[in-house]
């Protein structure tokens, strides 16, 4: 099990050197392609009025003027070893791992990131918890009365889910539920939940909610999906032949393997939700990684950029590793040794 | 009449409780209905059979003849939409078709037990085997768990699982076919079930195995006394293991009888045609095979009359009554040899003995 | 309905007691007022910061040499002096500035200010690879002999630049190279305000300004928030200008816009301290409920809206195909972008009214200001271009005004044959790499550029320098300037800055405007105000004409 | 030589009419394409879902003439319809009459009818496009690596799993950012729509290569591949010829049910600016523009946000019926 | 053709003529299929499918392969059609070494060597129609037949007992059995010398079964086809092969006349394999001698040493598990693998 973990995470990091290059040559290159120097792409860290030289001094301080790999390989020096970055009268060192400092606001990255993480994971695991819980319930339940009234409500409400915008039910219910009804927290609500777990829950609900809905919907469908397919197996035809009560045979042995794919797709969802993060915290206006990424896009702000994709990518290797890990706990097939 | 039937322990017509004697199993006129796109798929239509305790039934057939449906229905094990059962199915003096879904429950794994053809896909892959058969026994005996565990290492040692206890724990997917296979048949037997249906229990397994598993069928049940129908399209499977035979056709039984009947002096033309499309090696070559011309009927468009005319070699023979109307089972000689043929018996008699017996 | 000149614009009465233009007037001390910032601040460094918002709250925690005087209205564009005991004393020339340091004033620690801390502050501030953000007015009018930052100084005591001289603790000289009439105003931005050589960390001091005004840093989080205490060693005695009242500033950044304006009217938010007005869903709001609307004041900015005319695209490289375009735009459309009468006065020159001195006239006159499609196909004719041309028009994607600006202005000027093409270009990048970028903007056809300017303070220079003279406009991007290039106007500018006479100076500044506007460089379209909403329980609220926003010195809270 | 199984005549031409007999009933002469149609032809949902597809084709074909019939050019402004002070439409409901089916913009009073209607062009033929790169992609390099497997299934499959890390709206945002006026010889809406197909068709080609991976994985398995190379033929028939008519029907589902992905996918783009530029409308830039109006004008944002959710909800139907009605383990 | 120096000796009995004409030959024919994990795909071991075999095929006769599943049959089958390469061993057809032909050298061969699949379900593409299936051969190879490959194909379809109607169908129109006639017709288009049949009955009902059967016996009669009959049906190949090589993990262990070895089998592993068949015959089946064999069949990934069968012998000694018998030829035309062979003539 401990060589599986490594060799996971060597390949995970492999994935993550990848990924960062793949952005890091993006934002580099294709600037580049279009015709801009170092000192375009220095201008834009110099404030409103900066002579050239000024600009080429900049373009020399953010290393613009180094080939790309050795801009690259800065990155990843920083990140094993830290690195020295000049704030004018002394050099500050940025610890490993560093993500570098922004190049328009001069604070480090990673630092940054922290801060906004827990908004990010709070808006995520509420979410998640949300979506699974009523996910899988209503996809159990459809899943056992297939055709029923039930069943049909609900894949009828699942399948809008999945039609819905996140942005425009995350509007829609602003307008309705905090705006004209007032019941819920207006947009950019956010207190963390060591402050106040009330107040927090309650910031939150909407965006939950709102984030909640579309993968729900998703899952509902899955999971019914799932739940058919394995209530067709030969194993479930057994536990029925023993004379098992219907409720084990669909909760001990129908549940258990249907899980197993929704596992899976769990993990990935939930390594992927920086995009439905992005949105959601545009809408409501929360200041998690999503709306910090956002900004660093605009902002054009490398570093910032590649500290979100870093965050975002380890955690869709972490979410996938975990995720593979609990594979290996519920199906002993695919145990490792 | 009667006594010899009962005697046989197969009794395709027994009288209808006439003096309260039913068989232990009794299936009559059973039909199971599949409402599909393409039409209703008969795929059981009027089948009657019976069987004793401490018998073996053999029923045979080849691919889509209704074998499977028949077992699952005994079982109660159809979808509840999926399939329209009529006919009775009497067990021990009770009767399933109309009997609730939580009474049939009940019987299962106790009363009644079946071994699957693939033990693979049968057995839940998240659970040990020991778990699975523990399972079935503690659901029908209050035993701790302890017992419970002792009484399934005791089963699959029994069963011929070397280091029972060891094993227990083991995964379906650690165990090679013939485990796999074997730890079916322990889970089968863990509550000595009165009836225990094999369906074509051999099928996935290689022959050596195979034998094994034949052998271990046959001791337990002379052990446990229950009554066993094993379903099979191996003729061969058949004729080791059955007191009896059924043979099916399109959802009906068309030759009945015991084993040694049947094999001796086959009354069908299909079953002559199973019996002369088998090659034999224990005999001397024949040159050509005798196949049996066509393929299988639909089920949904069963042919008018008697189902195996199109393949039929003799149906002119029968004036046009192959085509139109349906036979009913008929006995032919004693011990309870039936068969549903419109050719007369004498002259059914006169192609076995002319065409047929030579080439078998 | 405001005149030139009058500050505060129109300003509805609240229940509170009011008085010469200050609602809710009180001297209640204590409790806590919150800001929040649709962005994220610049940087609170007083070097490194160059919004008029961020000035104006600057005074709560650094003195400069210095400042706009508290006061509401015109008085409040009057300068006044904080650190130093008097206005600067300029030579004949004007070109050496002399102050002297008020005695007693001490940084938050206890350890007096001197002016070898405000020549280090102002020394720092030249370093724009440092401090990219703040204003480069030293860099351009010192005479620095080469030096270029602190950090890069052979002086121990980091003082090496020649520019200034620090005779004694209290003295310090300012030595510019060209004469400059206005340098009062220079001396007013934060970057005068004293920084200890000892606890400058460079770009890292923004995290912890040391505070020599009534207010200190309690807490700092970069891009989130932070909060500001008394400072105990600031001394009233040292501060005629200042009468802090709350106990305590809290300030959000990065908070939606929406956002803020919902909080604003339910009291869970003091002051949007960008201070431009309320959004367009608050503003409909507002405007159709008058309880809402009695909260209310209108602030007239020292801000054009406007769209410039880059003459490097032809044919606008034509006198008159420029003239075409004005008198084609329809100017209500642009004011309609811009929310309407709330948003701002349809303008028909460059300066702001509410600058010193700024004369209304209207060069390109049409009936309604809805354009004159007659005069606009006359222009053209004598272009050469009867049939109208096709040009671009850029603006800048994240402003929904500037969109609608340009929508409007398609659909105006495609009534006279003039077609544009819509090219939105990302906000931070706008001025430095696509439309200030000279080579950029003529290769990519931007005939038209949607902008708009505030002055850094509200005079002629602040307000013209930067869009109209033709020697700031660098090949390297990053200008405002989209292509006034008129020896003309670079001459009157120069004549301007060393005129010591206000009222000449004045006059100079409006002849510029009416020069550029001949020319027709420029279609300005609005002289922007703001729609400010204010809490019930804000106290001594009044807008300021050298922000042209609430005075946030002023402010007091009658919330506990 | 009597037995009637031997059937007379040359044992070698064996009986090809008894062959058939028992058959004749037993299979109608039906392609799996007729059984899918005549399951999908049952399937009402899926049906209503194709209706309002078709309905939207044509809608967006024939938008102009719409416009034209009961609208008013998308552009056109209509200041009358605005109050100059509030900025949204005079009276209530957004100014929604006969005239104005959906009501006006705030700001300049264009019809949001007729903008919703133009829209569907933009969002649809995005939509297409993308996934029919997404397709192309997917399906070659998925076959491809399904089918030849070892190290240049490791490769492709590899790039999926990198492609799917990729925090791919991000990337969309900055490219939109740096990518020049005029670029590969386009210009103008024909380059935006460009480089959004591109963003969408490339980041979402893994999900179907994933499908057409594992398809082709168990279609290498079956026997008639083996069959073919044994024969003699060479990977590019086996791939175009034998592997590929067996994929349409998954690939044809998949790209059914990508299609109202990608409408989203555009939507949120055009929502977070990146999109078609102004004034050319899109159903996602409307909604984008509504952000700021929605509580004083619900219209602007209701009307664009029902637009995509119809859309999508009519694919999604389809698509599940399409799936259902392809797929032989449906019921 | 070139006459090979008998290089095994081919035995005469009483049927089969001295010099025998060997169309395919098989020495030392090994496929080890490594098995690989891990991130680097680090090979950990190999399943030897098939390790060491040896025999020879001769002209027009139809040689069967049997045995137990896993034990190489259908590897074997795919290494004489070069489907795959082998990793040891020669494979020589008609004289030529085709063990490690090229691909594309290997091409003109296939019209030579045919294989029938197990499956007539997954054998045939069910997106063709029979005429594509059936025509494939004439395209991929580049053969125009004569009339074109329309009517070639017709003829080909009633040459297997379907009707030239069917050109147009698909596959899913046909029963199973039928589905075999396609694709036996596909392996006579282009009329091979030798064809390999993988099971080509096994996948059929007992009743369909037979018409295959008698078709493949008619054809072979009527066009002078050779087979490699593989099979674990043993009344199937009893009934349809000349020779019999009966396979135990990957090795033969007997091979000889299939009547010689059905009536006097020599390996214990034959024997035991030849008395658990269930025989549709009731009368004898208390009577009959049956062995029972101890477990299931070892993994071929670690199989035992030496003798593979020791581990279930019921006559295995010591030296079956350290020296590996040779294949050596007790009887005439018989050969088995065994210290302790049965039915040896004294
Ligand atoms: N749920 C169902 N819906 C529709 N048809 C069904 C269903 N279950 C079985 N059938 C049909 O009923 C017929 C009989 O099936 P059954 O499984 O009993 O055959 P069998 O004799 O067991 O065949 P085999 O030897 O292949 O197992 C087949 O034609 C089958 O297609
Ligand atoms: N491509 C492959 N990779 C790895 N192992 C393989 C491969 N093909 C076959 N094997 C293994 O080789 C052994 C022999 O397989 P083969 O298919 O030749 O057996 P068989 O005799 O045909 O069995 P069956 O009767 O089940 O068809 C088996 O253990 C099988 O798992
Ligand atoms: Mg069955
Ligand atoms: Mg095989």
């Amino acid at each position: 099990m401990a060589i599986y973990i490594v060799r996971r995470l060597v390949a995970a990091v492999i994935l993550l050197l990848i990924v960062t290059a793949a952005v890091f040559a993006i934002f580099f290159l294709v600037p580049r392609i279009a015709g801009a120097t170092p000192e375009d792409l220095a201008s834009r860290y110099v404030g409103k009025t900066a002579d050239a030289a000024a600009i080429h001094e900049i373009a020399v301080k953010l290393g613009f003027t180094d080939p790309i790999w050795v801009q690259y390989g800065r990155f990843l020096k920083g990140l094993v070893a830290g690195a020295d970055y000049s704030t004018g009268p002394t050099t500050v060192h940025c610890p490993a791992p560093c993500f570098g400092y922004s190049f328009l606001t001069q604070n480090p990255v990673l630092p940054d990131l922290l801060d906004r993480l827990p908004v990010t994971l709070s808006l995520a695991a509420g979410a998640a918890f949300i979506w699974v819980v009523a996910g899988v319930a209503t996809g159990v339940v459809s899943a056992l009365r297939p055709g029923s009234i039930f069943d049909r409500a609900a894949m009828g409400v699942a399948l809008a889910g999945v039609s819905l915008p996140i942005f425009f039910t995350g509007l829609l219910s602003l307008a309705v539920f905090s705006y004209a009804l007032g019941i819920t927290a207006p947009g950019g609500s956010y207190v963390p939940i060591e402050e106040n777990p009330l107040e927090w829950g309650y910031d939150l609900l909407l965006p939950w909610i709102t984030l909640a809905f579309l993968y729900a919907a998703g899952y509902a469908r899955l999971t019914r999906a799932g739940m058919l397919d394995t209530m067709g197996e030969d194993f479930i035809r057994t536990a029925r032949a023993k004379g098992l009560p219907e409720r084990t045979v669909v909760v001990k042995h129908g549940l258990r393997s249907a899980l197993t794919p929704i596992l899976t797709i769990f993990g990935l969802d939930l390594g992927l939700l920086l995009g439905g993060a992005i949105l959601t915290e545009s809408t409501y206006s929360l200041p998690g990684i999503g709306k910090y990424s956002v900004d660093a896009v605009v902002n054009n702000d490398l570093p910032k950029v590649l500290g979100v994709v870093m965050i975002g990518s380890i955690f869709i290797i972490l979410a996938n590793l975990v995720v593979d890990l609990c594979y290996a706990v519920v199906d002993p097939r695919v145990r490792y040794s | 009449m009667t006594e010899n039937v009962l005697a046989d322990g197969l009794s395709p017509m027994p009288p209808e409780s006439a003096d309260g004697a039913r068989a232990f199993l009794d299936v009559r006129d059973l039909r199971v209905h599949f409402p599909t796109d393409d039409g209703v798929v008969k795929a059981v239509d009027g089948l009657s059979f019976s069987i004793e305790r401490g018998k073996r039934l053999g029923i045979v057939g080849e691919s889509g003849s209704g074998k499977s449906v028949t077992s699952l229905s005994i079982m109660g094990l159809h979808k509840a939409g999926a399939a329209k059962i009529s006919g009775e199915i009497w067990l021990g003096g009770q009767e399933l078709v109309s009997a609730g879904p939580e009474q049939v429950r009940k019987l299962r794994g106790r009363t009644m037990a079946m071994i699957f053809q693939d033990p693979l896909s049968a057995m839940h892959p998240y659970y040990s085997v020991g778990q699975q058969i523990v399972e079935a026994y503690r659901l029908h005996h209050d035993v701790s768990k302890r017992d419970a565990r002792a009484r399934a290492v005791e089963l699959l040692d029994r069963v011929g699982i070397p280091q029972a206890a060891r094993r227990f724990d083991d995964y379906p997917h650690h165990f090679s076919g013939g485990m796999r296979q074997r730890a079916m048949i322990a889970m089968a037997l863990s509550c000595n079930p009165e009836l225990l249906i094999a369906d074509e229990p051999t099928t996935a397994l290689d022959v050596t195995v195979q034998a094994q598993i034949l052998d271990l069928i046959r001791d337990l049940q002379a052990e446990f006394n229950s009554a066993v129908i094993i379903i099979t399209h191996d003729l061969g499977v058949v004729a080791e293991l059955a007191d009896d035979i059924l043979v099916m056709y399109g959802g009906r039984a068309i030759e009945t009888g015991a084993a040694a009947d049947v094999f001796a002096t086959p009354q069908h033309p299909y079953t002559w045609g199973l019996l002369g499309s088998l090659p034999r090696w224990d005999r001397e070559r024949t040159e050509r095979l005798m196949p049996i011309p066509g393929s299988p009927p639909s089920l949904i468009n069963v042919p008018s009359g008697c189902a195996f005319h199109p393949r039929c070699a003799y149906d002119e023979l029968t004036g046009g009554l192959a085509t139109t109307v349906r036979p009913e089972l008929r006995a032919v000689g004693t011990n309870g040899h039936r068969v549903a043929c419109h050719l007369p018996d004498e002259r059914r008699r006169q192609i076995f003995d002319d065409e047929i017996r030579p080439k078998l | 309905a405001c005149g030139g000149g009058n500050a505060g614009g129109s300003s509805s009465s609240s229940g509170g007691k009011d008085a010469g233009g200050v609602h809710n007037v009180s001297d209640v001390t204590g409790g806590t007022i919150r800001y929040a910032n649709g962005g994220d601040w610049d940087s609170l460094d007083p070097a490194d910061t160059y919004y008029s918002y961020s000035w104006n709250f600057a005074r709560l925690y650094v003195r400069a040499l210095v400042m706009f005087k508290s006061a509401p209205g015109k008085e409040g564009a009057t300068l006044v002096p904080d650190l130093a005991e008097s206005l600067g004393k300029p030579s004949d020339d004007s070109k050496t500035w002399t102050y002297t340091l008020r005695q007693g004033v001490k940084f938050e620690d206890g350890t007096p200010v001197t002016s070898k801390d405000v020549k280090y502050a102002v020394e720092r501030s030249l370093d724009k690879t440092t401090f990219p953000n703040g204003p480069t007015y030293f860099n351009d009018y010192l005479d620095l002999q080469g030096y270029t930052s602190p950090y890069a100084d052979s002086d121990p005591n980091k003082l090496g630049l020649k520019a200034i001289d620090t005779p004694d603790d209290r003295t310090i000289v300012f030595h510019l190279k060209q004469p400059f009439s206005g340098f009062d105003y220079f001396a007013q931005m934060p970057s005068t305000a004293p920084v200890p050589v000892a606890k400058d960390t460079g770009s890292k001091y923004k995290e912890h300004v040391v505070s020599t005004g009534p207010y200190m840093f309690e807490t700092n989080e970069l891009g989130k928030s932070f909060s500001l205490v008394r400072n105990p060693n600031w001394d009233q005695a040292t501060d005629p200008n200042r009468k802090p009242l709350p106990d305590r500033v809290e300030v959000a950044l990065n908070v939606n816009a929406d956002d803020i304006d919902n909080r604003l009217q339910s009291g869970d938010l003091d002051v949007a301290i960008e201070g431009t007005g309320v959004g367009p869903s608050a503003q409909g709001k507002i405007l159709a409920d008058q309880t809402l609307k009695a909260n209310t004041d209108s602030a007239l900015n020292a801000r054009l809206w406007y769209t410039a005319l880059n003459p490097d695209v032809a044919p606008l490289d034509n006198i008159h195909c420029r003239r075409a375009v004005e008198y084609a735009t329809d100017k209500t459309g642009y004011q309609r972008a811009y929310g309407g009468s709330t948003g701002g006065d349809i303008a028909s020159n460059l300066l702001p009214p509410v600058i010193a001195g700024a004369q209304q006239f209207d060069p390109y006159p049409t009936p309604g200001n809805a354009g004159d499609v007659a005069k606009a196909k006359d222009e053209l004719a004598q272009c050469g271009q009867p049939n109208g041309f096709t040009t671009g028009i850029s603006y800048r994607t994240e402003r929904p005004k500037e969109k609608a600006t340009a929508e409007a202005l398609q659909q105006s000027l495609a009534k006279v044959g003039i077609n544009l093409e819509i090219k939105p270009y990302p906000l931070t990048d706008y001025g430095k790499l696509y439309a200030g970028k000279p080579d950029f903007a003529k290769a990519n056809n931007l005939g038209l550029i949607v902008y708009g300017w505030a002055a850094d303070w509200p005079d002629g220079y602040g307000f013209l320098a930067q869009i109209t003279d033709s020697r700031v406009i660098r090949p390297t991007g990053g200008n405002s300037n989209f292509g006034v290039k008129d020896p003309e106007v670079d001459a009157m500018l120069d004549k301007a800055v060393t005129t010591t006479d206000t009222a000449a100076r004045e006059s100079m500044w409006v002849d510029i405007d009416k020069k550029v506007m001949d020319d027709a460089y420029i279609v300005p379209g609005i002289w922007a105000k703001g729609l400010l909403y204010r809490p019930k329980n804000l106290t001594n609220v009044f807008i300021t004409d050298g922000y042209q926003m609430y005075d946030y010195l002023a402010l007091g809270t009658t919330r506990k | 030589m009597t037995a009637p199984s031997d059937v007379p005549g040359s044992a070698v031409h064996a009986e090809p009419e008894a062959v058939t007999v028992g058959m004749g009933t037993t299979i109608q002469g039906r392609s799996l394409g007729a059984i899918a149609w005549r399951r999908l032809r049952r399937d009402k949902v899926a049906l209503g879902g194709a209706a309002v597809i078709v309905l939207l084709i044509l809608v967006a074909i024939f938008a102009p003439l719409i416009v034209a019939l009961f609208g008013h050019p998308p552009l056109d402004f209509h200041y009358e319809k605005i109050d100059p002070d509030l900025q949204v439409a005079n009276g209530p409901l957004g100014g929604i009459s006969h005239d104005f089916l959906f009501g006006v913009e705030p700001v300049n009073g264009r019809d949001i009818f007729s903008r919703v209607v133009y829209g569907s062009r933009i969002s649809l033929l995005i939509a297409f496009l993308a996934t029919l790169l997404a397709v192309l992609i997917g399906a070659v390099l998925g076959v491809v690596a399904g089918y030849f497997g070892g190290w240049v299934d490791t490769l492709i499959s590899r790039t999926m799993d990198v492609f799917l890390a990729f925090p791919i709206l991000l990337f969309a945002l900055a490219l939109a950012g740096i990518i020049p006026d005029r670029a590969f010889g386009l210009e103008g809406d024909a380059l935006r729509i460009a480089l959004v197909v591109a963003i969408i068709g490339f980041s979402s080609w893994p999900y179907i290569g994933r499908i057409i991976r594992g398809q082709a994985l168990s279609l290498r398995e079956r026997e008639f591949v083996d069959a073919a190379r044994s024969l003699g033929a060479r990977s590019p028939r086996i791939l175009f010829t034998e592997m590929m008519p067996n994929l349409v029907a998954p690939i044809l589902v998949y790209a059914t049910l990508l299609i109202p992905t990608n409408i989203l996918f555009e939507a949120a783009l055009s929502f977070l600016g990146v999109g078609i530029r102004p004034p050319t409308p899109s159903w996602g830039g409307m909604l984008s523009d509504a952000t700021h109006w929605f509580q004083i004008a619900p219209n602007f944002m209701l009307f664009p946000g029902l637009a995509i959710f119809v859309t999508v909800l009519a694919f999604n139907l389809f698509g599940d019926g399409l799936r259902d009605a392809l797929d032989p383990r449906s019921r | 053709m070139i006459t090979e120096p008998a290089a095994g000796p081919a035995h005469a009995t009483e049927a089969i003529p001295a010099e025998r004409d060997a169309l395919l030959r098989v020495s030392g024919l090994q496929k080890h299929f490594p098995v690989r994990r891990g991130l680097l795909q680090r090979q950990v071991g190999a399943v030897q499918a098939v390790d060491g075999l040896d025999f020879e095929v001769f002209r027009g006769e139809t040689l069967s392969l049997v045995g137990e599943s896993g034990c190489g049959k259908t590897t074997t089958g795919r290494l004489l059609t070069r489907l795959i390469e082998p990793t040891g061993g020669t494979i020589v057809f008609e004289g030529r070494d085709i063990s490690h032909l090229p691909q594309g050298a290997m091409r003109p061969l296939r019209r030579e060597i045919q294989m029938i699949f197990q499956d007539p379900y997954s054998s045939l593409n069910p997106r063709h129609t029979v005429g594509t299936i059936v025509g494939a051969p004439f395209r991929i190879q580049g053969v125009e037949p004569p009339g074109g490959i329309r009517k070639a194909v017709q003829e080909l379809l009633s040459l297997v007992g379907l009707s030239p109607e069917h050109y147009n169908r698909y596959p899913h129109e046909f029963s199973g059995g039928q589905r075999q006639r396609i694709g036996i017709a596909r392996t006579l288009a282009l009329r091979p010398s030798l064809i390999v049949a993988d099971e080509p009955v096994s996948a059929l009902d007992v009743s369909i079964q037979a018409q295959v059967v008698n078709l493949l016996e008619d054809l072979q009669d009527e066009l002078g086809l050779t087979y490699v009959f593989i099979a674990h049906d043993l009344s199937v190949v009893r009934h349809v092969s000349d020779r019999v090589a009966v396979m135990y993990l990957g090795k033969i262990v007997e091979i000889g006349e299939s009547a010689a070895v059905y009536t006097r089998p020599m390996h214990p592993y034959t024997v035991a394999l030849l008395s658990a068949v269930p025989v549709p015959e009731t009368q004898r089946r208390d009577k009959r001698e049956r062995i029972l064999l101890k477990g299931d069949v070892p993994s071929p990934l670690n199989p035992p040493p030496a003798c593979r069968f020791h581990t279930r012998c019921w006559k295995a000694q010591e030296i079956c598990g350290t020296t590996e018998p040779p294949l050596v030829e007790l009887t005439p035309g018989q050969r088995v693998a065994c210290h302790f062979p049965e039915n040896v003539p004294a």
